[in-house]
């Protein structure tokens, strides 16, 4: 249990995926402008990395190990996670309209998200076991979303301010972001 | 109903194309990358730590794996002192600051002392943990210390004196040599079995 | 309808209460005084030139900047020089002077003018510039170091905050911290950076700013109650001995200084009041959390850039507008 | 004005100021004037036949009315000729023809209230009279007008114009709320007056009750939170609520009248000279400010400015011929060597003005988005329109920005949005 | 409309040249820019995919149907990755493990699938080749230059790609802006970078 707390701090805070291991920028630039953007992005990263997680695990452990294909990782993963999103999109259209109006717009965005794809290879090379696995997932994408909301709320206020122009937008948000990450830093060694 | 079969189909041949061309490019790089890890990753440690053992040309292609189970094995790397293979070597990881962090251990079968050890792979932060790599104060402090034992720092109430800042590596790197030492123990004697051979 | 006198049309309220932002400036700089010219006192010329320098380069690089954006000049409104001087007060007796050039250079670019001045600021620039400088050159900007050479003093001459860090890892952080008791903490008799070795000429200026309402009583107190409450616990429910009690993480490292000097930066801080206890409470326990269990021996840096982030967010909590219609959806 | 106090640690404070304080304050009568100007809302544009042309006659107490079939006018004060018709903007972009009469030797009054008047009767002769009786909420068929809230306390400070009516008036005061309850039917009425002045109204047959002294509790909106119990939706007015608010001085036109049985045209004004000294003078509406700038013999001069109203939320003006209003609640004049400068400044979230704010509208979020004309997510997300119009925050801003002036903007772009919107 | 092969070619270089025109590919701009080595080498090793991809894309253009395109992008990227991830190991193994998890990450590098369904997936092969083999360099040209000056300015060296590391500024006199090396920097880096690339116009 406590290698749990320890693994869920350390994938949230210590080792953010966004800020410390630089995955899922993109993203992380382009839905943060709004602070209901953000959440929508948040809470859809979290939804599919879990599931992602999963079956990536039992896809490398039950199959690619199994036949000796580690090296069509790459290509297995991707896949697996591009046909999930599909799948995803479609159930949640389906089965629950109310949640796909909230997350619809942002399934497509994980396929090329690199933050879900990074922490499914992450999983395998840290040697992670099924439960761990999910754990991991969940918490790395947990702290995708943190990171993107908390920026979010930052940057709805820089978007007000006086920027110099040739700074605005994306620039300056990369800066804040660089903040962020500094800050962030401050977790370190806490596990 | 057309479509649905031209879209299965050239999905299926992307994909088989694919796999025929990528096992193919596995095949012929599997050994190129085995080579590339022993000269990168271990070579430059095994040198360090073997530097006055005979065989010291040789010894990469002495090396023998040992099944440890659960799929996983060891690549043994046996050290030939007066024409006997007295000490050998493995690896062993841990995670450090910036990621994994794996440390070569050499270690005397008949003492079952460590000859050295010397840090292989290691992401840490640059001018900090990297010192574990590149600065010997760390690594030399367990020579000649008996391996079956754990280690940890001072700080954490061990022997072993902490790279100053980089207590994280340090401790990365005590735990490694501990879990070499539990490795060793279990497979001493089919080490001292395979060296027979030499 | 003519008349031959212009007068001057302009929108209410024709009257103004005379504040102005350069009151706030300098009653913060007259607050900083006394633990200033102590710190001075102490270490002599080489913290005075430090002080110095710090203030004095912060506004050269903000009327350059001034210049470059063809802005009217902003040093008049005291900010650059308070921000060197509290940069000043956070640095030891001893620093090269292009440390100092390149810190209130990072300080004003990336803490105020890239957010266009300030106001727009989401971050403490001091507690950012401070945080940037001390990843690069931490060795100079480290206490112990800075007195090695030429400075004898008939006190302990560890850094407080520095020695404890590596007891704490050992077990033995309340052995540690009974080295340094309360009184020698406030009275200076300990060292630490120019500005905040003087915990009482800190309290003091602190208070002043208080009474004057240029800082916010409910944020300097949250923040203080964080650090007592976290502290007590760890040090209660701790391993024996392992951790140092409350009033020395009061009264060591940037904490005072912090309670009093970074809490009165507005832009970054929160403006009503739940926002203003949680901003406080969680500044006060992540400062002791890194403290005890981080990697950073002093954590009031991180605590402060982490919760500047969590503020905008923190603001949204407030109170509710007269006649404000909450929708039932 | 009142500086910032050393303790800072309290909420800032302004004082209203009361008759009590200022007891020694005589009432000095402005003599009628030789022109009087009235102005009627509507505009000259596209209006080829003015039913009132310059050269008419006019009677004192008759409705001047420029446009025809228009229900706007204005009552004249004195009798006499109309000299002009001009076009006339407000500071608030409303459009009015300013009517000027010259006064002519015989002032005649034209029959037209009598001793027992009719609601519609009271609506036609009072709106332009002292403190603009507006009774046209109560005619509209579509608002339920089930509340008349009378304010006896001036919403400025320095201004002690209501007061005076409230206290020497007291009267007159009575006699207009007994006709306001017989001609609009009404029974709920509501006279709110400062502490000091509850024993000059206690003949009053409503319901009274007493306003805090401090600013801006006077506020209509503020009155209906804080005394009535009832909170007005932010966006909404106080007739959507049902409830009329009628200024004190008002009222006791309307008692004066009805006893007179011709329409009340003097005016209170509070005149505040440039060093702050304040007195109350009695003027017909209509008469030019330079009138009652002479009685205290003040001189303006370039760079000054002249204010209507009080100095929280009274409008700056440009020239000395403007009249005095209904609404004129004060003439307020400023030196212009002392005038505190406006910035251009970004706000730095101090929070003072969240300090102050009656209405507890997160004024540093909203001076932010309104800087960025961002006014629709003003009003939805950060309250601009529970804004009060007080202007306690511009008085404490130490950035000094204009923040009443912005919000005043903004709800007038608001406003313009709306009809296009639909 | 139709441009010539080389105007193709050169607009990835500077009008389009990501990520500072184009702002994608931040994830590897940011993570593996410690070096000017680094950035040269994960440019060209997303150069190769992307040449790659946009020939096979656009040679298949015709046989691809539109509903499974995307997968079928995916499938070819996945399979040039996989494929520059075994030749760097084979090759330059140093590299490989400097780089280590952002080699697989090109398969979701925004700039390889767009680039496939936005031009190669609607062009003849040629200019679908000129056009990968810009932008491929361009952000190689971006990567290194940030790289030189994270490198420069956070170690005081600089690693000439495949070659020596040379010392730039000198320790004697220069105590390295470590900061820049860091993962902090390296978001201010660019954003600073960034900037200075808006205040110059793009033609």
């Amino acid at each position: 249990m406590g290698d749990i707390i320890v693994l869920i701090i350390s994938c949230i805070f210590v080792n953010n995926i966004l800020l410390a291991q630089f995955l899922g920028n993109c993203p992380f630039l382009g839905t943060s402008k709004k602070l209901e953007t953000a959440l929508g992005m948040a809470m859809a990263v979290i939804f599919v990395l879990v599931m992602a997680g999963a079956i990536t695990w039992i896809v490398q452990y039950f199959i690619l190990d199994k036949f000796k294909l580690e090296y069509l990782q790459t290509i297995a993963f991707i896949l697996v996670i591009a046909s999930l999103v599909q799948f995803v999109e479609m159930f949640l259209k389906k089965s629950i309209p109310g949640l796909y109006a909230g997350l619809g717009i942002f399934l497509p965005l994980i396929t090329t998200n690199c933050a879900v794809f990074g922490v499914c290879i992450i999983n395998m090379k840290e040697g992670y076991g099924f439960l761990e696995t999910l754990v991991s997932s969940f918490a790395y994408a947990a702290g995708f979303g943190l990171a993107l909301i908390l920026f979010a709320g930052v940057r709805e206020r820089i978007i007000l301010a006086r920027v110099p122009k040739p700074l605005q937008d994306t620039s300056i948000g990369l800066i804040t972001a660089g903040v962020l990450a500094l800050a962030f830093m401050g977790f370190k060694g806490m596990v | 109903m057309n479509d649905m079969v031209k879209m299965v189909v050239v999905l299926t041949l992307l994909a088989a194309a694919s796999g025929f061309l990528l096992s193919f490019a596995e095949q012929k790089t599997a050994p190129l990358i085995e080579m590339q890890v022993l000269n990168n990753e271990q070579w430059p440690t095994l040198q360090t730590i073997f530097k006055d053992a005979d065989n010291l040309d040789t010894l990469v292609d002495q090396r023998f794996k040992i099944d440890l189970g659960d799929d996983e094995n060891v690549t043994i790397f046996p050290g030939v002192y007066n024409g006997e293979p007295k000490a050998v070597a493995f690896e062993a990881k841990s995670t450090g600051f910036g990621g994994p962090l794996g440390v070569m251990v050499a270690v005397n079968l008949d003492t079952d002392e460590m000859v050295a050890i010397g840090v292989t792979v290691s992401q840490e932060t640059p001018g900090f943990g990297s010192r574990a790599k590149d600065e010997p104060d760390l690594a030399n402090q367990f020579k000649g210390l008996g391996l079956l034992q754990s280690f940890s720092v001072k700080a954490d109430g061990g022997d072993i004196d902490a790279i100053t800042g980089a207590t994280v590596t340090s401790r990365a790197v005590c735990a490694a040599v501990t879990s070499a030492g539990e490795t060793y123990k279990s497979i001493k004697p089919e080490i001292l079995e395979k060296v027979k051979a030499i | 309808m003519e008349t031959n006198k212009k007068f001057v049309v302009s929108y209410a309220p024709h009257c103004h209460n005379g504040d102005r932002i350069s009151k706030k400036s300098y009653n913060m700089m007259l607050a900083a005084l006394p633990a200033v010219f102590f710190g001075i006192l102490q270490y002599g010329v080489a913290a005075l030139s430090v002080i110095c320098l710090c203030v004095s380069t912060a506004m050269a690089w903000e009327l350059l900047f001034n210049r470059i954006m063809k802005q009217p000049p902003t040093i008049g409104d005291g900010n650059a020089a308070l921000t060197g001087l509290i940069l000043g007060m956070l640095m030891p007796p001893v620093v090269p002077w292009w440390v100092i050039f390149t810190m209130t250079f990072v300080t004003i670019l990336l803490g105020k003018v890239v957010y266009g001045g300030m106001g727009g600021n989401p971050f403490n620039p001091v507690v950012l510039g401070y945080a940037i400088t001390r990843l690069s050159w931490g060795v100079f900007l480290d206490v112990d170091a800075s007195l090695a050479p030429g400075y004898i003093f008939d006190f302990n001459m560890a850094n407080p905050i520095v020695a404890i860090k590596s007891a704490v890892w050992t077990g033995a952080g309340a052995d540690a911290a009974a080295a340094f008791p309360p009184q020698v903490l406030l009275l200076g008799q300990h060292c630490a950076s120019i500005g905040t070795m003087f915990g009482l000429g800190l309290i003091v200026g602190g208070l002043y700013l208080i009474v004057r309402g240029y800082l916010r009583w409910e944020l300097c107190l949250s923040y203080l109650a964080g650090v007592i409450v976290t502290a007590a616990l760890f040090s209660a429910f701790g391993p024996e001995g392992k951790y140092a009690g409350a009033a020395f993480h009061v009264l060591t490292g940037f904490t005072l200084i912090a309670a009093f000097f970074f809490m009165a930066e507005d832009s970054s801080t929160p403006v009503n009041l739940i926002p203003m206890l949680i901003y406080g409470i969680g500044a006060g326990v992540l400062t002791v959390l890194i403290r005890n269990i981080g990697a950073y021996p002093d954590g009031v840096i991180y605590a402060f850039l982490l919760m500047n982030i969590l503020n905008p967010l923190l603001d949204n909590i407030r109170p509710k507008a007269l006649g404000k219609v909450v929708e039932n959806e | 004005m009142k500086r910032r106090s050393f303790l800072g640690l309290v909420k800032p404070t302004l004082e209203y100021t009361t008759l009590a304080a200022l007891s020694s304050i005589p009432l000095k009568k402005v003599p009628a004037s030789k022109t009087a100007t009235f102005m009627v809302p509507g505009t000259m544009e596209g209006t080829d036949l003015l039913a009132l042309k310059v050269g008419d006659e006019v009677k004192a107490g008759q409705a001047l009315a420029p446009i025809a079939d228009s229900d706007d006018y204005a009552i004249s004060t004195i009798a006499g000729k109309v000299t002009a018709l001009e076009p006339f903007t407000d500071a608030h972009s409303n459009a009015f023809i300013a009517v000027t009469v010259e006064a002519a030797d015989d002032q005649e009054w034209a029959d037209s209230l009598g001793s027992d008047p009719d609601l519609a009767a009271v609506a036609a002769n009072l709106q332009n009279g002292p403190g603009a009786l507006c009774l046209k909420p109560v005619l509209d068929p579509e608002t339920n007008i089930n509340t008349i809230l009378v304010l006896g306390m001036d919403q400025d400070l320095m201004t002690t114009a209501v007061q005076y009516a409230v206290k020497t008036r007291g009267a007159y005061l009575a006699k207009g709320i007994e006709t306001l309850k017989k001609i609009t039917g009404v029974s709920e009425i509501i006279l709110v007056v400062p502490s000091d002045l509850t024993g000059n109204v206690q003949g009053c047959k409503c319901t009274i009750k007493e306003v805090g002294a401090s600013y801006p509790s006077a506020n209509p909106k503020l009155v209906m939170h804080n005394i009535v119990g009832k909170t007005v939706p932010a966006g909404k007015t106080l007739e959507d609520m049902g409830v009329l608010c009628l200024s004190a001085e008002a009222v006791a036109a309307l008692g004066e009248s009805c006893e007179t049985g011709k329409p009340c045209v003097n005016k209170i004004v509070t005149l505040v000279a440039k060093d702050g000294e304040a007195l109350n003078v009695q003027v017909p509406v209509g008469t030019p400010i330079q009138d009652v700038l002479d009685v205290k013999r003040i001189a303006l001069n370039d760079g000054d400015r002249l204010i209507l109203g009080g100095p929280m939320t009274g409008v700056a003006t440009y020239s000395t011929s403007l009249p005095v209003l209904p609404g004129t609640d004060a003439i307020m004049v400023q030196d212009g060597a002392k005038l505190p400068e406006i910035e251009d400044a970004s706000c730095v979230n101090c929070g003072e003005c969240i300090k102050v704010c009656p209405a507890k509208v997160p004024v540093n979020m909203l001076v932010r988005f309104l800087e960025n004309q961002l006014y629709v997510d003003a009003a939805e997300k950060y309250d601009l329109l529970s804004c009060v119009d007080c202007g306690f925050c511009s008085f404490v801003c130490p950035a000094r920005i204009p923040i009443y002036q912005y919000i005043g903007l903004a709800k007038f772009e608001l406003s313009r949005m709306a009809p296009e919107a639909e | 409309m139709a441009k010539t092969l080389t105007q193709e070619f050169t607009k990835g270089l500077w009008q389009e040249i990501p990520p500072f025109r184009l702002v994608l590919g931040l994830c590897p701009a940011l993570g593996v820019t410690t070096t000017v080595q680094n950035g040269v080498g994960m440019g060209l090793a997303t150069t190769f995919v992307l040449v790659c991809a946009n020939l096979l894309v656009s040679v298949l253009r015709k046989v691809i149907p539109a509903k499974v395109r995307i997968a079928c992008f995916i499938v070819v990227i996945a399979t040039f990755v996989t494929l520059v991830g075994m030749l760097m190991q084979a090759f330059t193994y140093p590299l490989y493990g400097m780089l280590g998890i952002f080699i697989p990450l090109i398969v979701v590098n925004c700039i390889v699938l767009g680039r496939a369904e936005a031009f190669a997936y609607k062009n003849p092969v040629l200019p679908s080749i000129a056009d990968g083999l810009g932008i491929g360099l361009g952000f190689t040209m971006a990567l290194g230059a940030l790289g030189a000056v994270r490198e420069v300015i956070g170690t005081g060296c600089f690693t000439v790609p495949f070659g020596p590391t040379l010392t730039i500024l000198s320790a004697d006199w220069y105590t390295p802006f470590a900061f820049m090396v860091q993962a902090p920097g390296a978001f201010i880096g660019l954003g600073l970078m960034l900037c200075l690339m808006n205040l110059v116009p793009s033609k």
